[in-house]
């Protein structure tokens, strides 16, 4: 059953080395999760994680990366979008410290569907030919498998995350979340062994018992746990509730030039926030 | 020259939409403003000629038409369902081989980009590409790609429906010939030559006979795309309709 | 672009020997389509379908076997859920008239994801051993093809149905349809070369523009052509509108036992309506 | 004998409660009041113990938690998140071997049913899977099924999470060992003895030492059933609330 908790036992609940699948800018990224988890990446409480972008990364994962938080991070793209390169994404990788395995979306896609399905691959269209399957050892080109001369066809082994994370605009006391037309937060839940969500408000009702509601609805079987985070998306928008602050990442992407820039830019909008020195 | 003054980004759009004549489902992907126009534009000449062009723009929620999530506009390609689709390139070689990814040796990189985005599938199996490349150059327009984010052709035996049909750069318009594995220059921008073309390509390309001047839009195109598009367009990108169609 | 037409028009649409992909009598089943196509096969005008439930068949099922429109049927049960035996099913079967391809349930929502994603074919767990795999020369046992030593896994070809075909409470005036928590209508529509709607009503507005009416939404491009039918799931009930008849239902189960009872419930309840007499 | 009167159904409903103890998921299917009762009274029971257990009911809307079409129940079989489901058999033999698709030899059937719906596929992932077969006779349980719809044990390299741990049928109670292929029959319901329960079974099977009569629901059970569970299952179930708990 789904646990209501706050923003940092829900922090707390990611280990060290663990697999994480974050949902791109756009698609309702926790940020003040994010800012959590690193406040206990600087304490020295997590450390090494991997981090799957679904299917692209942007101002969260620069942020993990730049934290020193991600050891190897498994990406269709990242990007700060309009705002530019992802400063110390581009840094870590020209510098080698960052481990990649460079993915493309509709392989992401596919692999977690692999684990929705409870299968060890899927086969993917497309691919042969792209360096990326050069470099992928886990990938595998086999000749049409069906035996009906369909040709070579690209299979991708099942990713199952340990944790997937994201923002909602809102849970019901029972614990299902609202998440409307993303659905891949549903794929990506239901492919990973656990989802930590955290909302902007709980509501008194079951969103299960309204047809329309439910439509939108990932069910709370899925859910581990739900924090409350007001403006949990900030500075990225949230669908219907408030835009994204332009600004604030254009500010970023400009600050995050330096490790120094970067630093700062921690200690200005994620270490001043409410710590967790004491948490285990 | 033409009778109205128009921007760059209206050379290409109008470039890009006559490109697009015919197609019936045209899906635009993140961080693409002037294909998005382009597409727009397109849907709105189809409609005046009494037919219907869908136009599926996946940043943002305006003529966003996906509700099954990230996957969709890949599944939905798969279908067979999405006609065009522009494809841009840190990289490009004279093969349409195309690079997202960096430069330099992977993974010892000197110069990262972004990644290589649903490239490496979309250019199998939507049917018209269209690459893109606003800063023309020989940085740009490679003899051969550093990384193969995509490769511009495949083997006879690999299933690809789709691929590259057309370069559009800041200074020209190339159709790509798969069997031959080569570009062939279709025509210059206004106040671009062949040899100012040919000394910022990396690669070899072929020629028509005769290598004209990129259309430009005329004074009722103009008007309908400030008019009619650039409302539009404001809905996903703001700030490109302020600055290219005093929008917003 | 979505046309809007009648049900006999819609009917119209489908031709000798197509691949019909029909969702279970619990799923916005379109009676009033079904018996307008029944209609059409009593006039020559269609035959030999191939119908695909997914996964299961009833009522629907039974009525277009009884009156002989399907040549072969892939399904993973046919029933009358608590009215018993689909009678017609049952005798076609034990007549030998009917060609069976006999499935399981997650096989036919595999397969057709596997269209869905323009793959051809996607493995399934389980399966193996079952006497379905002996008789589905087309699904394929191979040995882990990752080489992961994974085991066997049963491969199945993607399914393509020419038509889908389903009953919805609504639509809008630009062909969006609501399906609310029947995604399988959606994954039935994306696989499908062509979806045909009946629904109760079409309203003036665009389910895309409201978050919440969005999530339960399919897209108007996988629609191509949209009927009003009223109480067009009738016997058979519909989400949050009219319950399931169950009288009729199981006087169906008791008067279809026979060749003849069902040329009589044929009579009184589907050459009764309206005709297509001039149609194509 | 109980001290309170029950019915055939309530003494079922109660056996299989019991087989659910410490499961965390249980999933009930079509068509299937009495393992939906169990369900619900297993739930009902933990949360006396402050256990949390989870229904999922997929016929009807109520007690149905799942909002990604007809897949979801499978796909969340094969993640691992369902503990228990119930399957019946129009034959079932020693082996576990299940036919739900009819009887002589396929496709020339003498007698057809519905048919295998999922359970090729759930008798694989599903840890706890509790057969159900009302009717006990050698008719039903039979040597060798005709068609295998589900088979009850897997070679070692077949990945096999899940499979039959126990049978319920309206005479006894029996268990299922996958190593040794076979039925161990463990109870007998009040009334039944084990020889007859030998007469009507059409395969062999062993005993435990000490063959018990099946536990009877007591007052207390009774009347949680008749209080709390009727209700539920009168949402899903109308007709068999009203005809066994005589509610609704």
């Amino acid at each position: 059953m789904t646990t209501f908790e706050n923003l940092d036992t829900l922090a707390r609940r990611i280990g060290d080395g663990q697999l994480l699948a974050l949902a791109p800018d756009y698609s309702w990224v926790p940020m003040a999760l994010v800012r959590a988890l690193i406040r206990r990446k600087v304490l020295g409480k997590v450390k090494n994680l991997h981090l799957l972008t679904v299917p692209i990364g942007g101002l969260a994962a620069d942020m993990l990366i730049g934290a020193g938080a991600v050891g190897t991070l498994e990406a269709a793209a990242v990007s700060l979008g309009e705002a530019g390169l992802a400063p110390r994404f581009t840094d870590a990788v020209e510098a080698g410290t960052l481990h990649m395995r460079d993915s493309t979306c509709p392989a992401i896609h596919t692999a977690l569907q692999a684990s929705e399905k409870g299968v060890p691959f899927m086969p993917l269209s497309g691919l042969i030919g792209s360096d990326l399957v050069k470099y992928r050892d886990d990938w595998k080109v086999v000749d049409d498998p069906l035996g009906a001369g369909g040709g070579p066809v690209v299979l991708l082994p099942a990713i199952k995350p340990d944790v997937a994370l994201f923002h909602s605009p809102r849970a019901d006391v029972h614990g299902n979340v609202w998440i409307g037309r993303r659905r891949e937060l549903a794929t990506m839940a239901h492919a990973s062994a656990s989802a930590l969500v955290t909302v902007e408000a709980v509501e008194d009702r079951n969103f299960l018992e309204d047809e329309e509601t439910a439509a939108g609805t990932l069910g709370a079987m899925y859910v581990t746990a739900i924090a409350t985070a007001e403006k949990g998306a900030w500075p990225q928008g949230l669908t219907g509730l408030y835009e994204r602050d332009t600004d604030h990442i254009r500010a970023y992407a400009e600050q995050a030039k330096t490790a120094e820039g970067f630093a700062d830019y921690l200690k200005a909008h994620v270490l001043n926030e409410p710590g967790d020195e004491d948490g285990a | 020259m033409s009778e109205v003054p128009y921007k760059p980004e209206e050379l290409l759009i109008n470039t890009f939409a006559g490109l697009l004549d015919g197609v019936g489902h045209v899906a635009v992907g993140a961080l693409s403003p002037i294909p998005g126009c382009a597409a727009l534009l397109a849907q709105e000449l189809a409609k005046q000629k009494g037919r219907d062009v869908q136009v599926s723009i996946i940043h943002g929620d305006a003529n966003n038409p996906f509700t099954d999530g990230g996957r969709e506009l890949f599944d939905c390609a798969g279908q067979g369902r999405i006609g065009a689709f522009f494809l841009g390139g840190a990289q490009i070689d004279g093969e349409a081989n195309i690079n997202l990814l960096g430069v330099g040796e992977y993974p010892d990189l000197k110069k990262r980009f972004p990644g290589s985005f649903g490239s490496a599938y979309v250019y199998f199996v939507i049917p018209k590409v269209i690459l893109f490349a606003p800063e023309h150059s020989a940085r740009v327009l490679v003899e051969k790609v550093d990384f193969i984010s995509a490769p511009g052709t495949s083997p006879p035996n690999v299933h690809r429906p789709g691929g590259p049909k057309a370069l559009v750069t800041g200074k020209c318009c190339m159709t790509f010939d798969a069997a031959a594995k080569r570009f062939t220059l279709v025509s210059v921008h206004p106040g671009v030559t062949v040899e100012e073309v040919r000394d910022n390509t990396g690669f070899d390309f072929d020629l028509i006979n005769d290598v004209g001047t990129t259309l430009e839009p005329d004074g009722e195109r103009l008007a309908l795309l400030r008019g009619a598009i650039g409302p539009k367009i404001a809905k996903t990108y703001p700030d490109f309709a302020a600055r290219v169609f005093g929008q917003g």
